[in-house]
């Protein structure tokens, strides 16, 4: 029982870093219909400039904001050099500028950081929190509170907020939200801010657990996309639903079938999910209109 | 004398594998020259997957695991010979293509992107995990060939770098050959037509389901293959081969040269194969100088490097 | 004579809503039966029914005595279907002539291996695709085109490109979904003439169009309806005096509305 | 056909500007890629030294050039970067392979060039069998799971849980140990694996935890996965011994681990990480202090094991360039297997025609971490 309860903790851990991770994916989906892949470098970004502005000696707090900050900036910086050029370009050469750009703010943080693994210390320190025989670290709470509070606050954005459906409006028809009045260049600006912010906010959360380095950012990518699209790409709720699942897959598979094969389970698990709705969990159905 | 495309595209083709090696200063660029001519086979596959039938795969490098390891394990094994091992990649390929396929081919966009992805990612796991079999992430041998010995008996003596240089560069022109064939048949057109709008192509009577099939199997068998001649060239393999990023170079090769057109993929093929032996001048720059050509490639010539160039030339009569 | 096409109270709600309720007719081998109706009428809807490309919620649809309800296009289109669309599905990276070619898919298409080693009998079919397509841009007026790339045509022409490789299947039942639309008056006449000589040739045409005078002109039988259900049926000159579609296309005369229909 | 002509001339150009009157060290290491965080101290530790060297008058009065090339660890672009030094540089020697992959690529062109190849990779299978141009450096992983193995069964441990990382290193060093295990009496109970990426071992902790019997626990890998096994061995209260693998000995892992978490985790380490432990007479002394001072002045980091490999190699390299008197790379092979009582970082080096590793287990030394220090077991 403590077993299962302690691959049950495992699983949150590691599905609150995915999960935040996916949840970064959906604001620039929504308003543009790109995934993004350099998402996983601003999740790095998030850990590295935290890193850096802590062993300068700024406060933990401050330091995470400013990470959070520059992050927004070069999330917007990205979108006027490289994703607004490119409108209306293929889904595959979409997938390749946001790799371009994944590869591009690798060899800088290499660069302007280091080589280095970094981390900095957990925010409630580690002291492991006992329930029922299992232990779970406080930074695992606040990684999973973060993907709460980050989820919550998307879900009132979409649904409660001019803005937020203005998102969804440009989202659906670009033309016709500009006829209607909403600044897309704005709306596309700010989706871009917000996503960079909540990957470098999943960095800041997640580093005292995962570690970081210049190189982190393909692999939180790659898991934070598998659970995005298993939720269904461009609804938080189901990135925040496939983030956790795949976290659960993971550990569940590696407690009781094969930590080898723990991966491949979640890859299964998502082709087959996909094979049965092919948008995801919570994906829009489509219909071709002809 | 108005020349078809496809005689163009395999003129050129050939007069460049057969003219540059009088350019060579050293045997280094035949290894270079034979490493371009794989990706180019790899990536000719794309372009009837991707350029014709407008489908994408995140995870083709699983495929060219298939046709590395098979290289390394059918002779070890089974006793087969090397040469009959590509053969056998290829059916085991194509088999697998055929099988998950269909199912994974009724995704669309991004779907598809993170279904393929998943398959090559489980092939490449496969391949990693399984040490007893296949040496784990640390790789194993590859017996030779032996073609290289057979030609030398018939009184054609060639280096190892000569030798795989022009191999490999005959297979790419069987591909590509093979592949413009296609492009103007009854089956070509179908997936080109199905590119540009499945409802249509479903009303005059294209099986679209099994067309993506098609295109999905074929674009297997080019990227096994392309990952066996990896392998009997390296005669060493390891798990990389089947990864993620080879995948993403894969696409990436066919885009950024211009994926409509076998020449213009090739072409992609090329620099990308160039660009990290050019790059090393910029040492620790080497990155961030490949991730800017991939992003200005893609916003500026939107429909690759060399239909962009070719239209420059040609001034802009449409 | 019998009936080529019998729709039998075909029926179709997206969410919540009944876009199409309970339509039944029938079409007759050399007929041309006309669906008309005000924007937003079902009109289109219908016809995604019929050629399979959405599944009705209800009722039938029986080709050739076969109750063929539901079916693939691919498969309808074996069976003798063929269509045109309202907002153009056209294959705008392939030349006109090539648009035109895989309308010969189904008599022209071979073993993929044979078209991948180029073999005589694929060039052969690709041969015989290529004259047919020829003959027919050359039927539809389109032959000065053929080398250009469909999308870079006019919208005229590449209606008109779209009846050309609808033909190609060489259907027994043909669906023209507003093909005079953004048409001049000379290219609508062309139309005109070229719908009524495939008629003549035995072909049932199941047609969706706005312009009134050709719709009076051509048709056999004509379906009318509105809010999804048919209001009336019968020939020109009935439907025309009934008061019920008088009075639902008050206010809604035809337009260039390019709404759904 | 233009712009392919173009960029031959451009390669060209930029790469073959040989100068006469030096001798050509090729390099290809793993500096950036999954195994970045061993081969950026190698490349590092290796431009220092060349520097180093040509600023004391370079070997018998000729200027060493090194040109290296970064493989990001794919062993395919090592076979090629391996090509290029051999046919286009013309070196006379290549240090390198970060990873066993990238390795063996070398190898197979070095082996044919006739060219002497020094890897900086753990696995027994580039040198034995022995091949006549092919010499490493670093113990190999067979020899770090002996030492590991010998000290467990001095304490008295029957049976023990491992969790290895699936990268080379850990897959690598995972299989060693379970083909020597038997030869110390010791059972593996549970045997788990985690990827290099993942942010939570508990789960594959807890079922060693609960495997019957078990007394004790090996980690081999390297890179973060090691920091956060080490966390969640912590975070768990598992209280067993732990032992870690040479993949983590460096000060990095104490700080990323936390001392905290780390006290009393054991390891197979070089000479290096105790540097000011050893005995005044310990004749690998003088060496390893000079390399700690030389290198941590010029990054900044603390030394590492692999840092220290790829001083070793070039220490031997140069070594035997100087008695050799040639630069000819058969003259080079010969000196390099004539090489006997070498001080390295790693250990006293002596080769032989048929051994090309030239250290045995001596020179590994059992270190414990004890208030966040590295301390000498004995």
């Amino acid at each position: 029982m403590s077993e299962l309860l302690q691959f049950l903790f495992s699983g949150v851990t590691i599905g609150a870093v995915y999960a935040l991770v996916a949840l970064g994916f959906t604001i620039i989906y929504n308003a543009s219909d790109v995934v993004n892949f350099a998402q996983g470098e601003f999740v790095m970004l998030g850990g590295m400039i935290t890193w850096f502005a802590h062993a300068a000696g700024l406060p933990l707090p401050l330091a995470a904001l400013i990470a959070i900050a520059a992050t927004a900036c070069l999330g917007v910086a990205m979108n006027k050099l490289m994703i607004e050029p490119a409108r209306g370009a293929p889904v595959v050469s979409l997938i390749i500028i946001t790799i371009g750009a994944s590869i591009f703010i690798e060899g800088a943080a290499q660069l302007v950081f280091d080589k280095q693994i970094h981390s900095f210390p957990a925010f409630s320190g580690d002291a492991p929190i006992r329930v029922g025989g299992a232990t779970i670290l406080p930074q695992s709470l606040w990684v999973t509170g973060g993907a709460i509070a980050v989820f919550v606050g998307l879900w009132l954005f979409f649904t409660r907020t001019l803005l937020g459906r203005a998102v969804l409006a440009t989202s659906n028809n670009r033309l016709a939200a500009q006829l209607v009045g909403i600044n897309t260049t704005f709306v596309m600006t700010l989706s871009f801010a917000l996503s960079a912010a909540i990957g470098a906010l999943a960095g800041v959360l997640a580093t005292p657990i995962t570690l970081t380095s210049y190189g982190v950012g393909i692999g939180f990518a790659l898991k934070g996309f598998a659970g995005a699209m298993l939720g269904g790409m461009g609804n938080p709720k189901g990135a925040l639903v496939g983030g956790f699942a795949i976290g659960m897959i993971e550990a569940l598979t590696a407690g009781y079938l094969s930590s080898q094969y723990k991966d491949a389970a979640a890859f299964v698990v998502i082709l087959a999910v996909l094979f049965f709705l092919p948008q995801g969990l919570f994906g829009r159905t489509s219909t071709d209109r002809v | 004398m108005k020349m078809t495309p496809k005689t163009a595209t395999l003129l050129v083709l050939a007069a460049l594998i057969a003219l540059t090696p009088f350019f060579f200063p050293s045997g280094y660029y035949y290894r270079v020259g034979a490493l371009l001519f794989v990706n180019g086979i790899a990536v000719t596959g794309m372009v009837i997957l991707t350029g014709y039938a407008g489908q994408i795969s995140l995870g083709h490098a699983g495929f060219a695991g298939i046709g590395a390891y098979a290289c390394a394990l059918a002779p070890v094994h089974w006793g087969l010979h090397p040469a009959l091992a590509v053969i056998l990649g290829a059916a085991i390929s194509a088999i697998l293509a055929f099988l998950v396929g269909r199912p994974i081919l009724r995704l669309k966009g991004y779907y598809l992107g993170v279904a393929t992805l998943g398959l090559g990612i489980l092939v490449a796991m496969v391949l990693n995990n399984e040490r007893q079999l296949t040496g784990g992430p640390d790789g194993m041998a590859v017996p030779e060939l032996g073609l290289r010995a057979l030609l030398k008996g018939w009184g054609l003596t060639l280096s190892n770098g000569e030798f795989w240089y022009f191999f490999c560069g005959l297979v790419l022109l069987v591909g590509a050959w093979l592949a413009l064939n296609l492009y103007a048949s009854p089956t070509g057109r179908a997936l080109r037509a199905l590119h540009g709008s499945e409802v249509a192509a479903r009303t005059v009577g294209i099986d679209v389901a099994r067309l993506k099939l098609q295109a999905f199997v074929i674009s297997a068998v080019y990227a096994s293959v392309s990952g066996s001649l990896l392998a009997l060239q390296n005669k060493f393999v390891t798990p990389d081969v089947a990864g993620f990023m080879h995948s993403i170079e894969m696409v990436t090769m066919a885009v950024l040269g211009g994926v409509g057109s076998v020449l213009g993929a090739i072409f992609g093929a090329g620099i990308l194969t160039l660009l990290p032996q050019v790059l090393t001048v910029f040492a620790e720059y080497e990155q961030m100088v490949l991730g800017l050509v991939m992003v200005l490639v893609m916003i500026f010539l939107r429909e690759g490097l060399l239909p962009s160039v070719l239209r420059k030339f040609r001034g802009k009569d449409e | 004579m019998s009936d080529l096409l019998s729709i039998e109270g075909l029926g179709i709600t997206f969410g919540g809503l009944k876009a199409v309720h309970d339509v039944s007719f029938r079409v007759r081998p050399g007929e041309i039966v006309s669906v008309i109706g005000p924007n937003g009428a079902g009109k289109t809807t219908l016809f995604n029914m019929i050629s399979g490309v959405y599944r009705p919620g209800a009722g039938r649809v029986v080709l050739e005595g076969d109750d063929v309800t539901g079916m693939e296009p691919h498969l309808l289109a074996r069976r003798g279907m063929s269509r045109t669309f309202q907002n153009l599905q056209i294959f705008p990276s392939m030349t006109a002539l090539e648009n035109a070619v895989t309308g010969y898919h189904l008599q022209e298409r071979g073993p993929v291996l044979a078209d991948l080693l180029g073999l005589p009998g694929a060039r052969a079919r690709a041969r015989r695709a290529e004259e047919g397509a020829r003959a027919l841009l050359a039927r539809v007026g389109l032959e000065r085109a053929a080398e250009r790339a469909a999308g870079n045509l006019s919208y005229g022409s590449l209606k008109r490109l779209e009846i050309a490789r609808a033909l190609a299947l060489e259907p027994k039942v043909l669906l023209l979904d507003e093909p005079a639309a953004g048409c001049n008056a000379v290219e609508t006449e062309e139309i005109d003439h070229l719908i009524a000589e495939v008629a003549a040739s035995g072909v049932a045409i199941l047609l969706v169009e706005h312009d009134m005078k050709m719709v009076m002109r051509i048709s056999n039988h004509i379906v009318v309806l509105d809010h999804g259900e048919k209001i009336a049926e019968g020939d020109p000159a009935t439907v025309s005096r009934n008061p019920a579609v008088i009075a639902a296309y008050l206010g809604v005369e035809e337009g260039q509305d390019h709404a759904h229909g | 056909m233009k712009t392919i002509l173009a960029t031959t001339a451009l390669l060209t150009m930029g790469l073959s500007s040989a100068a006469l009157a030096e001798i050509r060290l090729g390099a290809s290491i793993s500096a950036t890629g999954p195994a970045a965080f061993l081969g950026d101290p190698e490349a590092k530790t290796l431009e220092m030294l060349v520097e180093a060297l040509n600023a004391a008058g370079g070997i018998n009065g000729e200027d060493v050039k090194l040109v290296m090339y970064d493989d990001g660890g794919d062993p395919n672009k090592a076979r090629t970067f391996a090509t290029r030094l051999v046919e286009d540089d013309e070196v006379v020697a290549i240090i390198g392979g970060t990873s066993t992959g990238t390795s063996m690529s070398i190898l197979a062109i070095a082996e044919d060039a006739e060219i002497p190849f020094i890897s900086l990779a753990g696995a027994i299978d580039i040198i034995d069998p022995v091949k006549p141009y092919t010499f490493k450096t670093p113990h190999t992983d067979r020899m770090a799971c002996q030492k590991i193995f010998e000290d467990m069964k001095a304490q008295g441990y029957t049976k023990i849980g491992m969790i290895s990382g699936t990268d080379g290193f850990g897959a690598s060093m995972q299989a060693q140990c379970k083909s020597v295990v038997a030869d110390y009496g010791i059972e593996i109970v549970a045997d788990e694996t985690y990827d290099p990426k993942d942010a939570d071992m508990t789960a594959q902790l807890t079922k060693i935890r609960n495997a019957p019997g078990v007394q004790a626990v090996l980690n081999p890998g390297f890179g973060q996965g090691p920091s956060i096994v080490t966390r969640n061995y912590k975070q768990l209260d598992i209280g067993l011994p732990f032992y870690q693998s040479h993949g983590v000995a460096s000060d990095g892992f104490i700080q990323l681990a936390g001392a905290e978490a780390a006290e009393g985790v054991r390891l197979p380490g070089t000479a290096l990480l105790v540097a000011d432990l050893l005995a005044e007479d310990d004749v690998q002394k003088p060496v390893v202090t000079a390399y700690k001072a030389a290198f941590e002045a010029k990054t900044g980091t603390p030394v590492g094991t692999f840092g220290g490999y790829a001083h070793d190699a070039f220490l031997i390299l140069t070594d035997a360039i100087a008695r050799a008197g040639s630069s000819e790379p058969a003259a080079i092979r010969d000196a390099i297997e004539a090489t006997s009582g070498l001080a390295g970082t790693t250990g006293v080096y002596t080769f032989s025609s048929t051994d090309h590793l030239g250290l045995d287990l001596s020179a590994f030394r059992m270190l414990e971490i004890r208030g966040g220090k590295w301390t000498l077991v004995e």
